[in-house]
């Protein structure tokens, strides 16, 4: 049903459709394969709860009077294969929006596009580097907080309420982890935190035994910026090596996908605390049980949004209330668009969401602990948030000790 | 050993004029007019035209060392993307002007490639494509994790496409036929090498190096020479990735990106310099449309790659001359006549299937 | 099957037989219609280079196809079979050129076979027939001086205890006196009802070991003759040899 | 300090060579004039064609030294003794095989020919292919010219065997039976193409064949087990005893 | 010093999952010449399956055992079927096996999805003993290092101790001589890739108890048991598990010294062995 695939009769590429148009055409992007390759499916039961809202599904709905497509492009996470998904999405399918990406490294790719091409509009996905809002894209926008963000609270939180004094980073040796991690030891760093060393690892490292061993005896906590599979080797040998140390979380180390994974890492997590968009699993609030139970009629839906999930969907429902606001109109450079994605004011399922002047959203921000739950099973409980946290200025890179010193 | 296709006869004294000239002739033609009979331009040249073009330039220095020095080296693409990142480096790092960043490219990869060829020259065969594996994960990892010179996994960015002078390459069409000139001048020099009498010296070394040693070749010396060269055509690959790609990073120089190519020098064949470009197309093809179709991109792959090595071992170039083997065996049996094609495979070691099928039956 | 009339004192199960072999390499027709039979008993074939004598034995061996004919071995037709089912039928091969196994040692060549403590000739004995082989056991197969790799692959194929042994040049390399000791041994062997096919340019060798001697020109069995007819006869010799 | 030596084309000193424990040579010596025609003979696994390979430098010595024209070549590589007008055959062929005839011996000529290699098209050297007919003319493989080698019979690899070694033009001509695979009639051709050769070449050869290896020497070397056991004329080694004992055998006496 | 004992320790263990991992391959690769580019595949799927398994039954032996014999199966209906035919055209085969490599990556990520799994093992033996000089250590690695020797030394007695060796090494220098010697070599080789194909399947299992199983994994054991078989020397099973000891070793120590380059130093160790020693550790020179 989506006309926009059928190459021929596509509409031209956006810039170029006349003014007052009543058809958009969204090219999303996520990945299909690879270790994120769950991130298309993700994607889809995101769009599907914000489409579902406008009586449409993962192809389209009539937003008003205007008739909105999706086209999907499936990616493998790296950014070649972002780059040459969106140039063809652009430039032969034709589309006048960009939704997505995934991954970090795709999303920096991506904005360095979105430069190119001026006359697209790109929201993003859940791509969540500090540098991105911070390239001058003035066709880009962020309706999540960056991965330092992600952070935000979590640094005061660990100091003062936990009594952390020194914390031992592990995090993995890719741009990701050097937010996440700046983002959270700038803050317990300027709380009067000291970090005891630091271990940055290869992605992909599968024994973490030897890294274990590392940790000083001195330590209060361990910082964990493991995402994915690596998460789950470590938690899973932190238990075999039997690890005693409490464990900070970076923002993906114990997502959904790292819990309900099934090995037995209970004796280690329980007690980990983390920051991050998604809220624990207590959280409750009207529009969150909305979103989570639609969320959980989607096909290949996981038991509870993932971080994709949650992220693709608070950013997806701005673009349709934005093209709701615009009635459409792709009119000189889609301005009116933009600007209806600039001025947005949503009560999103995880706190109100606003633009700031980069068009990086304004969000509320949470932190989590893991808890053992009814029957066993490993749940997170909310334990604070941080509204209103703003984007900061600092592109981390690898750093030693407290960022910066 | 390390060979693929059955190759080559005899290629003295034939120069230029073979019936291959032709068709090359046409499809040069049609690579000319391709910017102009596509619908989208701005889709067609990036994703399927330049994108060939340089899988083919990188594909093609595979081919010249595998089918010349009977070498398969996996590190192509790594020497593609040294270049990559040479040029790269010299515009956002270094901020010198493109020409000079260009030349400052082919020099890193090329210098490189003379340095791998100086520990692997001595390797033969199975080592050797696994010691250029094994360096292009040691590349790579290195440069996935070096911050201060690779920006690690972000990346080298922006690097714009520059004003040439002689050409603004800013223009897509302009940088295609870039690239197109490019990949004729690769060709022209692979065959130009190939056909000297270095090139049949180095064919004699893949053959019996002792040999060559005994008639008084320096056989290290030919092959540092080789790979040194194949390298240099990788690296004028690697130039056109990065302006194609306006960054470099490292999925450039990944596993994956190695593999792709292995497989456009297989489908294209990989004892043929020109099907190079007919893999690439059809992989670009692959990796653009193939989800318009399934969502299993790789196992598509996968399945035309093995079809291709089953069914046609020279690849999309070899497919005329095997249709014309075909026929003639058709026609052998119609007249029962013992009028015969050469033997495909090397005739000293026929499989146990030719073997029972071919043998007489009574 | 033709009929085959039994010579004395052979029977049916080791009369080798090979009736109009026609093997071409590509365009080139290499075997015409070759035809001969043989029973227990050694057998020679001359011919200068290039003519066929290699093909001839490498289609009975299942190396290469054939375009027609057949080749039978006791009754059972052998042409088209795999190497292994030839050499099952009990035909053991000495290939020209040697064919060692260049990553085995001398030892490994002699245990692969397979052979039994039990057998005419096993491990053991071809240490015997050649001591040179015994002294260089653990060497390389690819590290023997020419002619000790001739040795081994003579001994190879005699421990497959075969019934017919056929061999392609294999006095190349080998000392005068070691030719000789070999002439000897085969006597010994066609003695106890051996079948030999000896491919041979030692003229004297050849003669030696065989009665009955096939001269091969361009692809056909040109000649017939009984040893002793060629041995002295410097005309047969310049007509189908080429000897001046 | 041994003075450089114009007159002797090859000189070789206390030679030995070990393969592990083996002593494949010990401590050979050997003088050769320029433009001498010599025969090496010896039982299988004596060592001939490790001399060979000692002298053309395909592995080094265990000890000793060897001097080529004079020179001393003891380290020095295949290549550059191959330079210095040495040229060898091999006894187990090793050929371009997946080239053709004519290329092979085309590669071959070039060995004595060009340095660091030449760009120039190779078919742009007429001349050197029509020298590279010739020289299959005289080896009897004229016809073979545009035949890939994997195709040919062992023979007639072994007459291109000897076509390379000559296309080299060398000073010292080294040749691991030659004759191997040889039909008689070839053999024949093979003598007359051998006293053919020019004078001023020093010839090295290896063969079994006595008919050969005594008709176109004037010296005889007889080694065993390593050792060079005996040096004498053709007539010498005829009449020799211990040459008959271990090397020649009995039964095939006409052969000699 | 305890510290550097635990090092050493956990490379040695994590060398027993790599030597697993490459004993297959040494015989695929090694000893057959065969380039198989699928081995890690097999790995992979030998994971997923005694996942499975293990999953329905709670029994990991089963587990370990039904890996084993269905990628062994699968490995000679591929060898069979894809490869046999051009046995003798190793480049060929090299390309086939990246092929299924491709498909059969893409269709596990269809069948199991990216997340990471790992096979269960009882709890009873997730426990710590306690090591002179280290202290407690996991004993599931120090039975997994266990495992490992049986293997190894039942598998260099098979190759050593019989006739089979000779005849694969045979078989590939010269597979028409070979089967003129009487030895059916398709056979033999197809029973050395179910037997390559099975270990891979077992230490899919015992790789899948120790870390996670995901997508990816595949080429990354693909190339470090390439690095093990190349180090060591082709073929050799001591070789293999020299070579896996000095990976195993040499990637924990970095670990240490420099986390970041762990894997640049492992496989820079692979082209300083190569260019030392050209045909690895305990390789012959041919
Ligand atoms: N590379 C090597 N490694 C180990 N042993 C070797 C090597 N080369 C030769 N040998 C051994 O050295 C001895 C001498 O070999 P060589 O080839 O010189 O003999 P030859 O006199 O040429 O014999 P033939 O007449 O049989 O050719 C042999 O016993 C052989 O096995
Ligand atoms: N694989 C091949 N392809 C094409 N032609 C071949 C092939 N093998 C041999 N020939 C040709 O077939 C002819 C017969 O070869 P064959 O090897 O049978 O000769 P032969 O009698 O054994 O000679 P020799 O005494 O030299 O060993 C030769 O002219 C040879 O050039
Ligand atoms: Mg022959
Ligand atoms: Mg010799």
């Amino acid at each position: 049903s989506s006309p926009a695939n059928d190459g021929g009769t596509s509409p031209a590429p956006g810039g170029e459709a006349p003014a007052g148009s009543n058809e958009i055409t969204i090219g999303v992007l996520a990945t299909a394969e690879g270790n994120l390759a769950f991130g298309m499916d993700e994607a889809k039961a995101a769009i599907g709860v914000a489409m579902a809202a406008y009586g449409g599904d993962v192809d389209g709905a009539m937003i008003g009077d205007t008739k909105v497509n999706l086209v999907y492009e499936g990616t493998d996470g790296t950014s070649a294969t972002a780059q040459t998904k969106a140039k063809k999405l652009v430039e032969n399918t034709g589309v006048d929006v960009m939704f997505g990406p995934v991954s970090g490294d795709e999303g920096e790719t991506i904005v360095q596009y979105a430069l190119t091409v001026p006359d697209v509009t790109f929201v993003n996905g859940s791509a969540s580097p500090v540098s991105m809002t911070l390239e001058g894209a003035e066709n880009f926008f962020r309706f999540h907080g960056d991965s330092a963000m992600w952070m935000g609270g979590l640094g005061d939180y660990a100091f003062k309420d936990k009594g952390y004094k020194k914390i031992y980073s592990i995090a993995e040796d890719y741009s990701f982890p050097y937010d996440n991690a700046g983002g959270f030891f700038s803050e317990f760093c300027a709380a009067g935190g000291e970090v005891n060393g630091n271990s940055w690892v290869p992605v992909g490292t599968t024994d973490y035994a030897t890294i274990i061993a590392q940790i000083p005896a001195d330590t209060d906590a361990v910082y964990v910026g493991l995402g994915g599979a690596d998460a789950a080797s470590f938690l899973a040998q932190a238990v075999t090596a039997g690890i005693n140390k409490p464990l900070v979380g970076g923002s993906i180390a114990v997502d959904t996908t790292a819990l309900s994974g099934d090995s037995n890492i209970a004796a280690a997590a329980v007690g980990t605390i983390t920051g991050g968009p998604v809220p624990g699993a207590d959280f409750s609030t009207p529009t969150w049980d909305t979103f989570v139970a639609d969320y959980a009629k989607q096909p290949n839906a996981f038991p509870s949004p993932s971080i994709f999930a949650v992220l693709y969907y608070n950013s997806f429902a701005p673009l349709l209330q934005a093209i709701e606001a615009s009635k459409g109109d792709l009119s000189d450079n889609q301005a009116a668009l933009r600007a209806a994605l600039s001025a947005t004011d949503w009560a999103s399922p995880t706190g109100q969401i606003t633009m700031d002047a980069n068009r990086q959203a304004i969000v509320d921000n949470f932190l989590t602990e893991v808890v053992e739950g009814d029957g066993g099973a490993l749940t997170t409980k909310n334990i604070n948030e941080a509204t209103g946290v703003k984007q900061g200025t600092v592109v981390y890179q690898r750093f030693d000790g407290c960022p910066g010193s | 050993m390390t060979r693929l296709a059955t190759p080559t006869r005899s290629e003295k004294s034939r120069g230029w004029l073979r019936p291959g000239l032709i068709i090359g002739l046409i499809v040069l033609a049609l690579a000319i007019a391709f910017p102009h009979l596509v619908d989208r331009p701005k889709f067609w040249i990036p994703n399927i035209g330049i994108k060939s073009l340089w899988l083919g330039i990188v594909a093609m220095s595979l081919v010249f060392l595998n089918r010349y020095v009977g070498l398969l080296s996996l590190a192509q693409m790594t020497i593609a993307g040294m270049s990559a990142y040479g040029v790269a480096y010299a515009t956002v790092t270094l901020g010198l002007s493109p020409w000079v960043s260009i030349v400052f490219g082919l020099m890193i990869g090329t210098l490189a490639g003379y340095l791998v060829a100086l520990v692997a020259a001595r390797t033969k065969a199975i080592y050797f494509l696994m010691l250029t594996l094994a360096l292009g994960q040691v590349f790579y990892s290195w440069a996935a994790q070096a911050v201060d010179v690779t920006n690690a996994s972000r990346g080298l960015y922006p690097v714009p496409r520059p004003d040439l002078g002689v050409m603004n390459l800013a223009d897509l069409n302009s940088f295609y036929y870039f690239a197109l000139a490019a990949a004729v001048l690769c060709y022209l020099l692979c065959r130009y090498v190939a056909t000297s009498s270095f090139g049949l010296a180095l064919q004699g070394i893949r053959d019996s190096p002792e040999r060559m040693s005994a008639l008084g070749y320096n056989v290290n010396r030919y092959r540092v020479g080789a790979i040194t060269f194949a390298s240099f055509i990788a690296s004028i690959g690697g130039v056109i990735v990065v302006f194609d790609r306006n960054q470099v990073d490292p999925s450039v120089v990944n596993l994956n990106a190695t593999l792709d190519i292995l497989i456009v020098a297989v489908i294209g064949g990989i004892g043929s310099l020109l099907g190079v470009f007919a893999g690439g197309v059809v992989l670009s093809l692959l990796l653009n449309f193939s989800q318009d179709f399934t969502d299993r991109y790789m196992t598509l792959t996968g399945l035309v790659f093995i079809a291709v090595l089953l069914f046609a071992p020279a690849g999309l170039a070899g497919i005329g001359k095997q249709v014309q083997g075909v026929k003639d065996r058709v026609l052998r049996k119609k007249k029962s006549a013992p009028v015969l094609e050469p033997v495909q495979e090397p005739p000293t070691k026929p499989s146990e299937e030719e073997l029972t099928t071919e043998g007489t039956q009574r | 099957m033709k009929q085959f009339e039994p010579a004395s004192s052979q029977t049916e199960d080791s009369v080798f037989e090979v009736t109009n072999l026609n093997v071409s390499y590509g365009r080139v027709h290499v075997l015409q219609d070759v035809s001969f039979t043989m029973g227990r008993e050694p057998l020679g074939m001359l011919g200068r280079n290039g003519m066929g004598k290699s093909t001839l034995v490498k289609a009975i061996t299942g190396f290469i196809p054939a375009q027609s004919g057949s080749i039978t071995f006791g009754g059972k037709e052998i042409l088209g079979r795999s190497p292994h089912h030839v050499n099952r039928s009990g035909i053991a091969y000495v290939p020209q050129g040697r064919r060692i196994f260049p990553s085995l040692t001398v030892h490994e060549h002699l245990t692969m076979v397979g052979a039994k403590k039990s057998d005419r000739w096993n491990v053991a004995s071809i240490y015997d027939l050649f001591p040179r082989l015994a002294e260089r056991r653990k060497n390389g197969g690819g590290n023997l001086s020419g002619g000790e790799q001739q040795m081994l692959a003579i001994g190879r194929a005699l421990l497959s205890n075969p019934r017919l042994i056929v061999m392609d040049e294999p006095s190349e390399g080998l000392a005068p006196a070691v030719v000789d000791n070999l002439a000897e041994v085969f006597r010994a062997l066609v003695g106890e009802g051996q079948a030999v096919l000896l491919i041979e340019q030692n003229l004297h060798f050849a003669t030696e070991l065989c009665d009955r001697i096939l001269i091969m020109v361009n692809g056909r069995i040109a000649a017939d003759l009984p040893a002793h007819a060629i041995a002295g006869d410097a005309e047969v010799q310049s007509k189908y040899l080429g000897v001046v | 300090m041994i003075m450089p030596d114009t007159g002797h084309a090859l000189r070789v000193r206390g030679v030995s060579r070990n393969f592990g424990g083996l002593k494949a040579l010990r401590d050979v010596d050997l003088e050769i004039a320029d433009g001498e025609r010599i025969s090496v003979i010896g039982t299988n696994g004596a060592g001939k064609s490790t001399l060979f390979n000692l002298i053309a430098g395909v592995f080094p010595a265990t000890s000793g030294r060897i001097e080529l024209f004079g020179e001393d070549v003891t380290g020095m590589s295949t290549a550059k003794r191959a330079k210095r007008g040495l040229a060898r055959t091999f006894q187990t062929s090793r050929l371009f095989e997946q080239l053709t005839v004519a290329e092979n011996v085309f590669i071959a000529l070039g060995g004595s020919e060009f340095r660091g290699g030449s760009l120039r098209p190779a078919w742009r050297s007429p001349s050197r292919w029509e020298r590279g007919e010739r020289l299959l003319e005289r080896v009897g493989l004229r016809e073979k010219g545009e035949a890939v080698v994997a195709d040919l019979s062992h023979g007639e690899q072994r007459q291109l065997e000897l076509a390379m070694a000559l296309a080299l033009q060398p000073k010292l001509l080294m040749l691991d039976e030659p004759a191997a695979g040889f039909s008689p009639s070839e053999r024949t051709h093979l003598v007359k193409l051998l006293r053919e050769i020019p004078e001023e070449i020093t010839l090295l050869l290896i063969e079994h064949d006595m008919d050969i290896a005594l008709a176109v020497a004037s010296r005889v070397i007889v080694m065993h087990d390593g050792e060079k056991i005996l040096e004498g004329t053709p007539d010498e080694i005829r009449a020799s005893e211990r040459v008959r004992e271990i090397y020649l055998g009995g039964s095939l006496d006409e052969a000699v | 010093m305890e510290q550097f004992l635990l090092v050493t320790l956990n490379g040695l263990t994590l060398a027993a999952v790599y030597f697993l991992v490459a004993s297959g391959l040494t015989l695929i690769f090694g000893l057959m010449r065969v380039i198989t580019l699928a081995h890690g595949t097999s790995y992979l799927l030998g994971g997923y399956i005694g996942y499975v398994i293990v999953r329905e039954t709670g029994n990991w032996a089963l587990g370990a055992l039904g890996a084993a014999l269905a990628v062994g199966l699968l490995g000679l209906v591929i060898h069979q079927l894809l490869i046999r035919k051009f046995q003798d055209d190793d480049m060929r085969v090299a390309l086939i096996t990246l092929g299924v490599a491709l498909i059969g990556t893409d269709l596990m990520l269809a069948t199991f999805g990216g997340t990471a799994t790992q096979v269960a093992f009882p709890a009873a033996l997730q426990i710590g003993v306690n090591v002179p000089g280290v202290g407690q250590y996991p004993l599931i690695r120090l039975m997994i290092l266990g495992i490992s020797i049986v293997v190894g030394i039942l598998l260099s007695l098979f190759i050593n101790r019989t006739r089979f060796g000779s005849i694969v090494r045979a078989g590939v220098d010269d597979s028409q001589m070979t089967a003129a010697t009487g030895v059916n070599v398709r056979i033999v080789f197809g029973a050395i890739f179910f037997l390559g194909s099975a270990l891979a399947g077992f230490a899919g299992v015992v790789g899948g108890t120790l870390f996670p199983l995901l997508p990816g994994q595949d080429g990354t054991y693909l190339l470090f048991s390439l690095v093990v078989v190349i180090v060591g020397g082709m073929g050799s099973i001591p070789g293999a598990a020299i070579g896996a000891v000095l990976v195993g070793l040499v990637s924990q120590y970095t670990l240490v010294i420099a986390p970041t380059y762990a894997l640049v130093v492992t496989f820079a160790l692979m082209v300083v062995v190569l260019a030392i020693r050209p045909q690895g550790i305990m390789g012959r020179a041919v």
